[in-house]
């Protein structure tokens, strides 16, 4: 009758329950392990203001046909050799922990993926790394210890740099359905070089190989480490800043405000505190448990705080976010826009979209969608997406796109925190804040296609005219002989020095037609 | 446009005078066009809201509002085009002593218009689509020229059947109603071109439904009432009404119109009366502003005792009856609205046929001949 | 039952021999009970598993199932009710000179049974609560009594027009179908009491269309080319159905039908030649087996350059057609096969008015007659 | 340039994305705790042999509307006082992390919901324990230190048993909706009382008190601590087991197989080692890494194992199941079953259905479904459960039942691993093994009631016959008598007479009506 209690580690945990973090059959798995991988990939260069190249490749186990063995390697700031085995074989270990917009949050994926190799295959991640400031590189096999949570390094090798690479490579062994995973993993390769115009990414399958070279050598301004802003925060994040902070006895509430949050100065911070009855001098000590829920509660519905900085965002900008258009839809026009910075529950987030017309964009019933946050596609559950919601209520007609027609809208949300709508991770919810900025984004893109069209409208209108009346003078010229009794030449005769008269009125003015 | 006929006699414009209206139209465009201007016609417009309720003659007529069609507007031009061709196809037919049905006069001017388009694309169009733009055409040719389609020899599919004591002449045949034994005279399309020379009648009778006019017939109620036996069989087209339009404008018969009780009897018997409110150039010629309806009528439900016979009114029926209450005829008849009002508020349709509850012989000596006497007819 | 009728003279049965059929139906169930037999009555199986191709005849007949509806199977007692209670509104109206539709049958025997449930609970039921109720016990009668129900004295919507050299007698009037002017004698539902005293004409042609026939009796072609026209605008109705059997049956007229090339055209043909299938009982009084069908085939098409003046078939003609070709007399027909199949393959279909492509002439100065002529008839 | 790498507590990780535990906002964190506490109290009642009494009280505070406070109470075996911090204030830390069928799984549930109310009110949980087998009661007013993972114990008070009570009391402050969340937790109530008759149920909340009374004093057999099937293990597991063994360098494989896994006797073992190649003699210390996966691919591939037993598993049973069912629904009619175990990739389970017909079930266009697993109730994302699939797809007029009619299907999965959807937990994938036994089960308790409502209808047959006739009898006589003109009342009399006959051969037999 009695119960065996124990602790489990967090490697143990997800080991039980890895379709929490997406691995959850062979193929899903796959395609997982693949974005995790280019995700941190991406992470470690444009983060770091280095123009990424990737290369990706899957292939086959010659062995084990249900075998995957996928590489990916790149040209980022490499790991320190000492994180290395942490980084890889430990699960909630990272260098994601803090307010920035990076892809990956969790600390988690490249582990799962690890994990997913190694209950699957029994082989151990290989993993190179060149830190970028390190004479140094080094090589590793390991594993994850999964009862105790640490890395296990089977072999390790450590040489002095002879070529001036730095990066990273990192090779798994797992099962994986790559059959059923293909199209998924080629439109997530796809969608990431349009949201990434300025990396190349080379993807070598057992279908081939394709290409995506870089458009542009721009990089987007790279995020900065943020503070919290003091919306945003609950009692235990305040405990954990307080226990961070060296002689809270001495620091008064004032200062602690002061340095911790952001956007306020001690103007803003005196206003605060008076507003919800703390004196400025109080010693970060003198706080009770209590103090501290009061004080998260006020700071949370203070309405004088300064909306979040996107110092800590990493925007595509228009120009960029045209080139990756361009060069995976390729349109016939393309316009862009990147909102000013705004906020919600004291997240910090900034739209982008794009809008792209006629060229190779096959004619569809709907407005096609493509989606991204945070520089990741998000390729399912587009049905309840707020941008599928918001494309859903606009009349087209208003902006001169007559459905069905060559039409695809962007769009990109950036923030700290993005609203996903489930643990998912693939719809926007419908925030009002984000969803009000993702209106005025695709409506302003959709104004600029509208004046686009309209041009090339005008262009047309009295080519068309003329194109219009000949079509039908020849039947109106031989109704007209008939009932007249005359010879339809004459009448045709009429009609046509009519038609020169009246087109002579109408002149001709082509016009600037693309923004692109 | 309308004047009264002269008693029985043809009503119809001879061959050459309709010919002559129909080539001056097209005359008149090539006289623009050697003068400089580009040509267009002008066409009296159709619409609703060109649509005016003449009280006296208790008529929808056309208004007095025109539109220019002018070949070089181009959102105009194809119209224009089809205009014309439809002019040269029933000029044609009348020169050449045709009767084409109007879809014969869609398919004689349908053919494919190749042409370059703006882009320098080849491309294709027909002439017309489909039969409602060919349609259209002949209504605004109607109308520019006041003329009828019938004038114009233009056939329909007739559906009317009429009998009873009257004789009548057509292409020479000398055809006496009251002797068609079991059966009656199918009315043809061009009804202006017969000529009535005798009837003996109190009234005309017409009935919604061919089959109770084949029961009615088969009982001889004309001979036993006096009376001419009309149907329309439902809708009635275009001959049917105005055969029923002559007995009363020449021989200043009453007309009575039975139809089942339910909106759409009602509309039928509407449509007799007044014609379609989207067609009320034709109303001149072809309605019966006097026509009373006899029955059956939402309050007869009770009077006649035939709760439980009745058929619940569908929301489409229901509609229409609200629509109804919108035409003039109607609203200005303190007694039809109040049987308009009385219908939406039971929501039930009753029809002919269920008088056959008080016996199969109840609507013919008894409904019919008792309502007429009373004057319990509506209008 | 059928039987080489006497040319032209009255084909219906007598009044009196009508109700003592009807009677004796009723008189055995009374023999029944009083000889401590529950009732039942003895109906021929009227579905498609009970009929029967006659190849010689070329008609589908009823096969010898019968069934037993017994009174006291609770599943047979409501429709044994109904069959009674109509056997006794048939043969009041017979024995009162009434002429009721089946409509009127239907409200005549309508009402209310109120009653106790099994459970205790007051209950009500109608006699019949729709209209295909009363209808199908109508069909009952007919088969158990081989009767047609024009015989019983029941009316219908008669659609039907005709037109052409003959003579007939009908109630007592001598009628010339020739001289009926622009308009046709409507043919009533009661054919079989009509006497046909002479008819002077090469063959009878049916058109399907009644604007078509319009067209054709105002160009007189009836009288340029020695013929009967008839048309039963559209789906014919049973008398329509049964003029054209006398003609040719009683006349030996061969009977041409021309219809739309579409499905629902070859469907019409094909009530004209055998009727329908699930009435099979009908076809021995109604059907025509020997009518050629003159057109539009889909082989005119192309033969007639009528490309780009056809109409896209949709899903259900598609269906239909494919019905069609189980049919037996068109399975028998090598020359029907190749046109339906044509029509499956090219899945288009080609109205009669198309013809006016090559001029409003067309069809009753070339298609027609030539067709004829040439003996490109199919069957 | 440089990331600052680090560590975070399965705690932090946990507070930093709670709604992958479905505590993502205040209505579904409130609906979220309750059920957490609730199936705590169940399973330490039910499956220790316990009649359950559970008491749940939802309160709001009386100075913060926007606070809720929860309170269940449970004569459970209470917590062995020295594991209560570890068990309320650890996250991954707990009694069920073995091969068993329980509610709870992941060892987080409870921990979330003290996170949730830390973070949202700065209240610690109260807890009173009393273990049944010792002479102590313990109470607790404890937080979870977050960045350690480890329980913080604000005070302690240990006293002596005075009254006979065992069992745990659990109470927390927590930011709830109870406007939005009473539908969801009533439901989630009335529901766990159908499937659990033996519990009585005490519900005080805000709008009132509902008592769900137990129906029967009989338990089900408790499930018991199993072995891994071996067609369920994958190479961490091979690894956990034999660094679990002590002196490995001696036991051999063929040992290590017959002590380790369910099902697996000496002959079974020789069986399996031969057809995989291994030698019985192996000892586990020579096996290599790459043996134990080539091990473990070929123990889930091996066609010969035994099914799993299902002894892990702790179905209701028929009878139960029915007095849950009467209770709870009201019907006129029910019929359940127990299936005979099955099993699906190694995991032991057992399918239970019930059939309710008329009474208080309103009549409704489809077969209403309450679906269960491990014995809780699933609420949402009906619409893609297997067993809604299975339903659809039956004609239910083969088993007299014409839609719209008061018809309820109740299904109920037991298994070591509950086949779920997605990591909501709200809806069973289509397994074809679960499928088919579900598929049997609800089609064996709808031929019952199809047996039921015949019986129903041969009593009324009679009856029914000679209501019919008479009603039509009226309208067949004067009909025959108009045409053969006689006396309707003379051949009324006639049927009357024959009627009486035919009835006389009929004789009514009532039968047994109901199963129930």
């Amino acid at each position: 009758m009695s119960e065996k209690f124990r602790g489990l580690s967090p490697a143990e945990f997800f080991h039980r329950n890895r379709e929490i973090a997406g691995f959850s059959n062979p193929a899903r798995a796959l395609y997982q392990a693949v974005r995790e991988l280019v995700e941190n990939s991406l992470d470690a260069t444009e983060t770091h203001g280095i123009l990424p190249f990737i290369d990706v490749e899957i292939r086959l186990h010659e062995e084990r046909p249900e075998w995957v063995v996928l590489r990916v390697a790149d040209n980022g700031i490499g790991i320190p050799l000492s994180e290395v085995p942490n980084v890889f074989g430990r699960v909630f270990y990272g260098s994601k922990y803090v307010v920035r917009q990076t892809r990956g949050v969790f600390g988690l994926g490249v582990k799962m993926a690890v994990l997913y190799a190694q209950m699957t295959t029994a082989r151990p991640i290989y993993v190179k790394s060149s830190p970028i400031n390190s004479r140094y590189v080094g090589e590793y096999l390991l594993y994850i210890d999964i009862s105790r949570n640490i890395p296990h390094v089977q072999k390790m090798r450590i040489k002095k740099k002879t070529k001036n690479w730095h990066g990273t490579i990192v090779k798994l062994t797992l099962e994986g359905s790559w059959v059923q995973a293909k199209k998924r993993i080629e439109d997530y390769i796809r969608r990431t070089a349009l949201i990434s115009p300025y990396a190349t990414i080379r993807y070598r399958s057992p279908d081939g190989e394709l290409i995506f070279k870089r458009v542009s050598r721009e990089l987007p301004q790279p995020p900065e480490i943020g503070k919290y802003h003091p919306r945003g925060v609950d009692v235990e994040v305040l405990k954990e800043l307080i226990r961070a902070t060296n002689n809270a006895s001495e620091v008064t509430l004032l200062e602690f405000l002061v340095k911790h949050f952001e956007g306020v100065g001690e103007k803003k911070a005196t206003e605060f505190l008076q507003w919800s009855g703390f004196s400025p001098d109080t010693k970060l000590t003198e706080l009770k448990l209590a103090d501290l829920e009061v004080l998260a509660s006020k700071m949370k519905t203070f309405p004088g705080w300064r909306r979040p900085r996107p110092l800590t965002l990493s925007p595509l900008g228009a120009d960029l976010l045209k080139k990756g258009v361009k060069s995976i839809l390729k349109p016939e026009f393309v316009a862009a826009v990147t909102r000013p910075p705004s906020s919600y529950s004291g997240h910090a987030f900034i739209v982008e979209a794009a809008i792209a017309y006629g060229g190779e964009i096959p004619p569809q019933d709907t407005v096609m969608l493509l989606r991204f946050a945070n520089k990741m596609p998000l390729l399912y559950d587009e049905g309840v997406d707020v941008s599928r919601k918001i494309i859903d209520s606009i009349d087209w007609s208003i902006y001169k796109v007559k459905l069905p027609a060559p039409v695809a809208v962007v769009t990109h949300v950036c923030s700290t925190k993005i609203p996903f709508k489930g643990v998912g991770k693939e719809a926007i919810a419908d925030v009002p804040e984000v969803e009000h900025e993702l209106e005025i984004a695709i409506r302003d893109v959709a104004r600029r296609l509208r004046a686009y069209l309209s041009r090339m409208e005008k262009l047309y209108e009295v080519k068309r005219k003329e194109v219009t009346i000949r079509k039908y003078m020849g039947e109106v010229s031989s109704a007209l002989a008939y009932i007249v009794n005359r010879d339809p030449e004459e009448i045709n005769a009429l009609i046509e020095e009519l038609l020169k008269k009246e087109l002579a009125k109408k002149e001709v003015r082509p016009d600037v037609v693309s923004e692109s | 446009m309308s004047s009264q006929s002269p008693k029985g006699k043809v009503a119809a414009p001879s061959d050459s005078e309709v010919l002559a209206k129909l080539e001056s139209l097209a005359k008149k465009l090539v006289e623009q066009m050697e003068s400089g201007v580009p040509p267009y016609l002008v066409i009296p417009v159709r619409t609703m809201a060109n649509t005016i309720w003449d009280r006296k003659r208790k008529l929808l007529v056309l208004g007095p509002k025109t539109a220019r069609r002018e070949f070089f507007d181009i959102g105009e031009s194809k119209r224009f085009m089809q205009t014309v061709l439809m002019l040269s196809l029933i000029v044609q037919a009348r020169r050449e002593g045709d009767y084409p049905t109007i879809r014969e006069l869609y398919y004689r001017g349908k053919r494919t218009i190749k042409y370059t388009d703006e882009r320098g694309n080849k491309a294709s169009e027909e002439t017309w689509d489909d039969q409602r733009e060919s349609n259209a055409v002949i209504q605004d040719i109607e109308v520019a020229t006041g003329l009828l389609r019938e004038h114009m020899g233009v056939t329909h599919d007739a559906k009317g059947r009429i009998v009873g004591n009257m004789i009548i002449r057509s292409k020479g045949d000398e055809i006496d109603l009251s002797k068609m034994g079991s059966g009656a005279w199918g009315i043809p399309s061009f009804v202006d071109k017969i000529e009535i020379l005798r009837v003996e009648a109190d009234y005309v009778l017409v009935v919604e439904k061919g089959a109770v006019f084949e029961k009615l017939n088969e009982e001889e109620f004309w001979k036993k009432n006096n009376c001419i036996l009309v149907t329309g069989k439902g809708q009635p087209d275009r001959s049917t009404r105005r055969m029923v339009r002559r007995l009363w404008e020449e021989f200043g018969l009453p007309v009575y119109i039975l139809t089942d009780g339910d909106s759409y009897g009602f509309y039928i018997y509407s449509v007799y009366r007044s014609g379609s409110i989207s067609l009320s150039y034709e109303s001149e010629r072809l309605a019966t502003p006097e026509a009373r309806f006899l029955g059956v009528s939402p309050s007869d439900i009770e009077r006649y005792e035939l709760q439980g016979f009745t058929i619940k009114a569908t929301e489409r029926d229901l509609k229409r009856a609200k629509e109804l209450m919108n035409y003039p005829w109607f609203k200005e008849s303190k007694r039809w609205m109040e049987e308009l009002e009385l219908f939406l508020e039971k929501k039930e349709k009753v029809e002919i046929e269920a008088f056959a509850k008080h016996g199969l012989k109840y609507l013919s000596s008894e409904y019919i001949p008792k309502k007429i006497k009373n004057k319990q007819w509506i209008i």
